[in-house]
């Protein structure tokens, strides 16, 4: 066993923290999520230019070769710097469905995608909480060659910007699937919005657009979230990271009663939880990373994954609030920011709570 | 032991859901509705408190000669429930829950003539100048200088965590008087007549919820007259103390409120498919946190009626601090349910749909709008009015004279 | 509203506090339940001449006309002194069982139970938790004029030295009801043990075990039993405050790293998170007790006292032992029996998860 | 990263299984099934130790060298797993966890050869004396005093929480060789030979759980040997703080023993009702806490695997005591589900039914005789080994290096 990161990842890492520490500061990052601008569209070219839109794929299929582990590197920086680029969506999710499509649209959308032309949004979540395939419920009917959709779609990160859209419904047959729909279709209803973490998603009414079925074969679904949940769980296990360390320094700095604050044992002691805290959720991070790095992991062991990486994350949130007092509530510190964060994480595809639950039906 | 089960107070319940039925405007009821702090949407806020002033309903837990309503428990525990079944908003607590209170308690008879009628009415809002930035759970270290100069205090400094100092037209604060002795000696606690003193500043802050609650306020060389000041010069910390009582202890029971929050949790859940079948109403997990949370909340209930009827444990030295933790705890417990039963539907950020009045459509439920800025909110209950480590150590230390 | 003990009830609070502090002191308490006896037959003789087997009776039935509220002023004190003997059992669910049942035999029970002559145990449990009526399985054939009982009964306390045992099983119409045993009576076969918290129970198994119908009217069998719980959370929240001010007088007194242990903020705060569940605990048994002496309150009202007396009672007996550090773990010191009889207290009945479920009922 | 999923594991997982199947006699699976602490029955456990030992599988986290397996971390796992699902007892870890370990990185060659063979073969049980009556959390206080004679130590004080001393023929121990500068200085660690020295006596004390585990050990004029001590004389804490990375740190994994609790738990609910119908085990807040627990469980698994195959995780300072905290705390948890399931069936008090070989009919099921006794003796995991809250202080001060 061994579940360090290789050179290589390393110094992939050492090059994407770099940037982002140049240029993906706080502040920076504050100003874009007040702009106009959806995301950076500089930071989106950088993330090209790294081959990170490519990464993840086969050289046959016109990618890098890279394997989960070289995304999870790269990924906890993102959570470190908040990063609000559609990478999961467009990248983790949509692309590896369109390039496990025969369909030449989807092969030619891949093939935008991952060079950095187009991004392809993944519209999946219909209510409150939409935590698997298995609880999809919109229908596409079959319309001549194609189908037709219609119902919504909620929280689909990069929805309103995204060139095409790739959306989970009901085939035919009644299983779940994937089905491409161009952006501008007619009958497509976006309502864009930020969420509350500062990306750009949309509400997505579907009034009988036209769509293409994807056709892939049978697990690939599942395979592909199971891939983008790991990548989620990696940005929420940085922004774990960062509020460990951010908040250990405040707690070392900060004084009341004449002396640092880390000297009360009450907040030296919620100190010692965040970190054991992160301690398991990054375990846990790793440890998946590799059994799926090997094809080892089953629906349980990412069900663990979520869960942990949800309920840790919610608890490291509220004790660096805490922690840091008054300041820790206000917009202007980036502690609040990377607690939405992580409740964001842990709201999609399935909280905590539903993944425990799964979990111990055994 | 006894509990009035008199069939007046059943009367008495018909009469208050009957004004509350008819007394607020649509404005007033949807600021109720859209409350997602403690601290309700300001101007509907103070336009209600006007109407229960002028219904004589304003400060049922002040004494009577003093503008109370001399209910009895009973009735008042009614008056909270009803009030929070028609989902109005509550009054903000600055003017009628702390100062309002302290004058009463310590104020001159001057004081109390020029602020009750105001603080009553509503037309005049106080703020609580208290914190500083270094100042925050070591409240005493506060450094903000009130100079004595012929009948006035020349102020210097800040102050920060000002709750709605944006809308407060008086304010009350402490000040450092003099540095000799401990920290606690030196302070003298103020009334400020205006909020627009040359020299004065307010910075609203963004909290983490998208909304200005807090405030940062500056003082430069800012002139007040010294007949505002509560007790005596230097002697401002034990005023605070006392108002302290009144403060975490509350003369207003927090449980209506909150056992409110579990309603809509469940009315919200009653709407909500669980990802288990069914909807999550009668989703088995779902009922058993919720079920905790209402047993605990009605334990929070029991506490309160034990202590507006004067039961000994209110005389606990510490019993404000036991009550704010609770209290505090219960509202971040509260609206975290709140925000689960949204589910991804709280991720939207859509902070113009929650203005009263806003012509914007919601992109999910109106609890879905507000649950998540009242989760996110919550996280400062147990931060201010004196942190919860603050209070913890406070009932620690109350032990050793037990 | 008024939740203060009355004058009389606080004298009879100090008088059985006085008799307890001489004469059933911890040693005094863990030499008894060492020891062969069930229980000490000198205590059971002094809560009669105290008349406390009497109080909770009219004076038409012979009893004292006291109330519930007098019931939990002194059943705090038991907790407090960790009493094993069977008060709730024989004078809290059987006695008023037997009191409301128009069968001579009964009321002869009744009046030896009362008069300090016979303790008649009440068999209710069946599994792993029988948390009220509704759940009992047990059913009652008729034997001409009589019935018979087949089955077991668990953890029934004092069951193997009771003179006679009620029983609750189902009746002819399937609905709960209550059953008079004859100490003795063929089929009858108690096993005797000590629970963790040092009573006598015993299991017993049924085998056609003749037995006679109490016929009491329709809800009350809940209502004794609301009223048993309300005397169970009772002792639980007496041994709450013991438990409390022990660990307080420990932590203020044991040194560690040169000074009280009390002065770690760690330490301090658990002594806080003590002192607020007691508050809470006490406060609900106070509240509930005076809705149920004016007959007001219903199942929801008992539901939340008995599930919040369980979980803060555990709560409150881990915090205590583990502010005790290693002589809280032993056998040897009060506080890991007080929280025995906190687990017991909480089991009984229903615990708190059944408890806060059924509350979530709404 | 990596991990080995090589065909050739799975027949090692059967080599492993099948000698598990066979090995044991009945009374070593009956003490497996029948442990309810940490410190499985001593008498069968010692056996099984001896069973291992020939069977060269006593210490697979020992280097090989000195008597290790050689083992791939994945091996360890797989072992570890197939251990606990045939419910075999725990050997102690006293001599092969910790003076064990000890010995081989701090030990001289004389201390090596004389005590090694006995530790790994069983034939030795060592008891570790560290605590006093008034130096638990605060170790370094302790007061144990040993005065050098010629070539001797004369031993005068007492140690508690000695687990096992009243089994233990060999004791390894802190004692006070000076008193000169900090409390940490003038500590010197001991091995002895023997525990029936002249002076030296033994008293079980009885756990909450009704069991003999812990001793005090009193010492009155004890001699015993200089040579053995480990380390020089007056610097045994920095011996001692070696050691305690073994004992907080573990080289053997603990989550296959907590998941382990968590499937009796699931088995015992299959057979066990619901009080709101169905069986427990397909209960959804039953499915939903221990849903919790495994993933907690399994997070701590991945903790180990990353450590023991030496990820950077494991050479941070906290290491141990975070290792320590998880695990004792989720010994804990898995124990209170336990004894939920039990119910009021865990009420009952059956010592002597646990006995190993006892002929006492248990009066509920095997499962409800070790939950209770589980849960009692687990209260002590929070307090051994230097106590959660200095774990928790020793991670938060390792934090102001990091």
């Amino acid at each position: 066993m061994d579940f360090n990161y290789t050179e290589e990842q390393q110094m992939l890492r050492d090059s994407i923290g770099k940037y982002l520490e140049k240029s993906y500061d706080f502040d920076t990052r504050q100003k874009l999520v007040r702009s106009e601008a959806a995301w950076s569209q500089e930071a989106w070219q950088q993330f090209a230019d790294f081959g990170l839109l490519a990464l993840p794929f086969s050289e046959e299929q016109g990618g890098l070769g890279g394997s989960i582990s070289d995304c999870v590197a790269f990924a906890e920086l993102f959570g470190k710097h908040l990063v609000i680029e559609p990478y999961t969506s467009a990248v983790m999710l949509s692309a590896p469905a369109l390039a496990a499509s025969a369909n030449p649209a989807a092969q030619d959308w891949f093939a935008k995608v991952i060079g950095g032309e187009a991004v392809v949004a993944f519209a999946f979540e219909e209510g409150h909480g939409t935590p698997s395939a298995a609880h999809i419920t919109m229908t596409a009917e079959a319309d001549g060659a194609g189908y037709v959709l219609s119902g919504e779609k909620r929280l689909v990160i990069a929805g309103a910007e995204a060139h095409a859209l790739v959306v989970a419904a009901r085939s035919q047959e009644g299983a779940p699937a994937l089905f491409l729909v161009e952006a501008g279709a007619a009958g497509l209803q976006p309502r864009a919005y930020r969420t509350i973490d500062g990306r750009s998603a949309a509400d997505i009414r579907f009034d009988q657009v036209k769509a293409t079925a994807l056709d892939l074969p049978g697990k690939a679904l599942d395979d592909i979230i199971a891939h983008a949940v790991i990548v989620q769980c990696a940005e929420a296990v940085g922004a774990m990271g960062a509020l460990c360390a951010i908040t250990a320094e405040y707690a070392m700095t900060r004084k009341q009663f004449g002396v640092p604050i880390a000297t009360f044992q009450a907040v030296a002691h919620r100190l010692a939880d965040m970190k054991i805290a992160y301690s398991k959720a990054r375990a846990s991070l790793l440890y998946t990373t590799a059994l799926a790095q090997g094809g080892a992991a089953t629906q349980r062991d990412i069900a663990i994954l979520k869960a942990q990486t949800g309920k840790l994350g919610r608890a490291i949130g509220e004790a660096a609030i805490q922690t840091h007092g008054g300041v820790g509530t206000t917009d202007e510190l980036n502690v609040s920011h990377y607690h939405k964060r992580l409740i964001a994480c842990d709201a999609m595809f399935g909280d905590h709570a539903y993944h425990f639950r799964k979990i111990g039906e055994g | 032991m006894n509990i009035d089960f008199a069939p007046e107070l059943e009367a008495f319940r018909a009469e208050v859901a009957q004004f509350f039925a008819t007394a607020p405007t649509p404005a007033i009821r949807e600021a109720g509705r859209k409350t997602t702090s403690v601290f309700a949407p300001f101007k509907e806020c103070m336009e209600w408190q006007r109407i229960l002033f002028e219904k004589g309903w304003v400060a049922p837990h002040w004494p009577k000669e003093s503008g109370g309503t001399g209910w009895s428990v009973e009735q008042r525990f009614i008056f909270a429930e009803e009030y929070r079944k028609a989902d109005l908003p509550p009054l903000l607590p600055q003017s009628l829950g702390m100062v309002g209170p302290l004058l009463i308690d310590l104020g001159t008879e001057e004081q109390k003539a020029r602020y009750l009628p105001g603080i009553l009415s509503g037309d005049d809002f106080w703020a609580q100048g208290y914190s500083e930035p270094n100042s925050g759970s070591d409240l005493a270290s506060l450094s903000c200088r009130a100079a004595a100069d012929g009948d006035d205090y020349i102020i210097n400094g800040s102050k920060i965590w000002t709750t709605y100092a944006h809308h407060a037209n008086r304010m009350f604060m402490l000040v450092r008087t003099s540095n000799e002795g401990k920290k606690q000696q030196g302070i003298t606690f103020l009334l400020l007549d205006r909020t627009d003193y040359p020299g004065m500043t307010i910075r609203p802050i963004i909290g983490l919820d998208g909304f200005p609650e807090q405030c940062e306020v500056f003082f430069e060389d800012v002139r007040v007259p010294q007949s505002g000041r509560v007790g005596a010069e230097n002697e401002g910390w034990a005023v605070a103390k006392h108002l302290l009582t009144h403060e975490r202890g509350g003369g207003n029971a927090a449980s209506p409120t909150l056992m409110r929050y579990c309603e809509r949790a469940r009315e919200a859940a009653a709407a909500t498919p669980s990802p288990f079948g069914g909807m999550l109403a009668t989703d088995p997990v779902f009922q058993r946190e919720l079920g905790e949370l209402e047993a605990d909340i009605a334990s929070l209930g029991h506490f309160e009626k034990l202590a507006i009827s004067g039961h000994a444990i209110a005389r606990d030295p510490a019993f404000p601090s036991i009550n704010k933790t609770i209290n505090s705890e219960l509202i971040q417990r509260a609206s975290t349910i709140m925000a689960q039963v949204s589910g991804v539907g709280g991720l939207v950020r859509q902070l113009e749909a929650l203005r009263v009045g806003s012509n914007v459509e919601p992109l999910g439920s109106e609890f879905d709008l507000i649950s998540m800025p009242l989760y996110l909110n919550s996280r400062a209950t147990t931060i201010y009015a004196g942190s919860n480590e603050v209070q913890r150590d406070l009932i620690a230390r109350s032990l050793a004279g037990a």
